[in-house]
């Protein structure tokens, strides 16, 4: 299990260079979200809350890991400036079968959005705006 | 003695990202009274709890939770990660 | 839309730079399946047919294409000699939004599983078998 | 005539990739009937044939389809890719 917060950029390649390679791994799914210039779109700002940030994601993660089958999961979360286009996040997860794989990173994924102290404020054509959580994504969390 | 943390269009309304708080509140709402009663920008923040979201020692928490031995409470709007 | 067939190894990294980068993408989900050592597996050696298979997958994701509102998808899937720990095939999503990429993405998988014509012989310590299709992945067709 | 594929323990059992069938036959249950009355090869290959695939000039098909205009009938068992 990998958690990292940083303002750099990461390379999904090398990330997932020997990812879950200690298992029996037969499926890894990766999931990576992009900055999108929707509504002309700048650029972002992701803030976050340093002393909680690893911890909220650690324990998401240490979830996934004791409800699915997993041999490996692997979080990176971007904070600062980003525009379009930008790797913002990625998880990915590793296990025998496809099913668990992709359940995990979507649970992973649903709870990062409402769960994980980021906030992100955009920049556009009509000036600067922190993003609304959406209904629909506090509602994912019921499924799970 | 507390250290507040505000983050987001919060901290932007407090206008500063942290402070020391002197505070004998039992609960995360006598806080926020507390802190309503201070200024307007106060006030103006902290106008409409649902819009809000609170940690307490950095693990989400809710308005009731209590703040005795707690070090840090952080208020934020919810969280817009992923 | 990329469809791939080839005995090569292919690399995450390589296959992903620029994918769905002329949309506006927000979300990219990638499975990669995993040759496992399951059973003491030595080796395992992938049969397909030639003359169908880039067609046949092409349908399967030009349905998905349709079927959600994907950005794009790639799809390559390897045959041949293969051992241990290797990747076998891998399918990428982008969408502007995660439901539809990992939604697309697992039905890429279901489809792959039991509608593209190859063929996995495995071998171990009691022999060569070929491997027999699961009642679970016809029945998993069943969701879409 | 039709190229006639097999794939998988299905050419195993028969012992070759592909040949070339001289062919009335109507549907690819006819044409599975006549490789049947070949040889015991083709009779233990085509025993069971819920354990098998078929498709017609590369599409999956069904036992009753029609193999008129047809150039390439291909057997197999069920798929296993992914």
């Amino acid at each position: 299990m990998r958690v990292r917060v940083q303002s750099e950029p990461f390379d999904l390649g090398v990330e997932l260079a020997g990812f879950g390679a200690e298992g029996d791994v037969g499926a890894q799914v990766t999931f990576t979200g992009i900055v999108r210039a929707t509504g002309g779109l700048t650029r972002m700002e992701i803030e976050h809350y340093p002393g909680m940030t690893v911890k909220a994601i650690e324990k998401i993660a240490a979830e996934a890991m004791s409800r699915w089958a997993l041999d490996d999961c692997l979080v990176i979360h971007r904070y600062g400036p980003l525009v379009p286009g930008d790797r913002i996040m990625m998880v990915a997860t590793a296990s025998r079968h496809r099913a668990a794989a992709f359940e995990a990173a979507e649970f992973l994924m649903d709870y990062l959005k409402s769960r994980a102290p980021f906030w992100k404020k955009e920049y556009g054509p009509d000036g600067a705006e922190w993003v609304a959580a959406k209904d629909e994504d506090e509602d994912a969390l019921s499924r799970w | 003695m507390l250290d507040v943390l505000y983050f987001a269009w919060v901290r932007e309304r407090i206008g500063e990202p942290r402070e020391r708080v002197e505070t004998g509140a039992a609960t995360v709402a006598d806080l926020v009274d507390e802190l309503r009663a201070r200024e307007d920008r106060y006030a103006l923040a902290f106008s409409d709890l649902s819009a809000l979201r609170v940690a307490v020692d950095q693990e989400l928490a809710e308005w009731d939770s209590p703040l005795q031995g707690v070090r840090e409470v952080a208020f934020f709007p919810p969280m817009t990660g992923g």
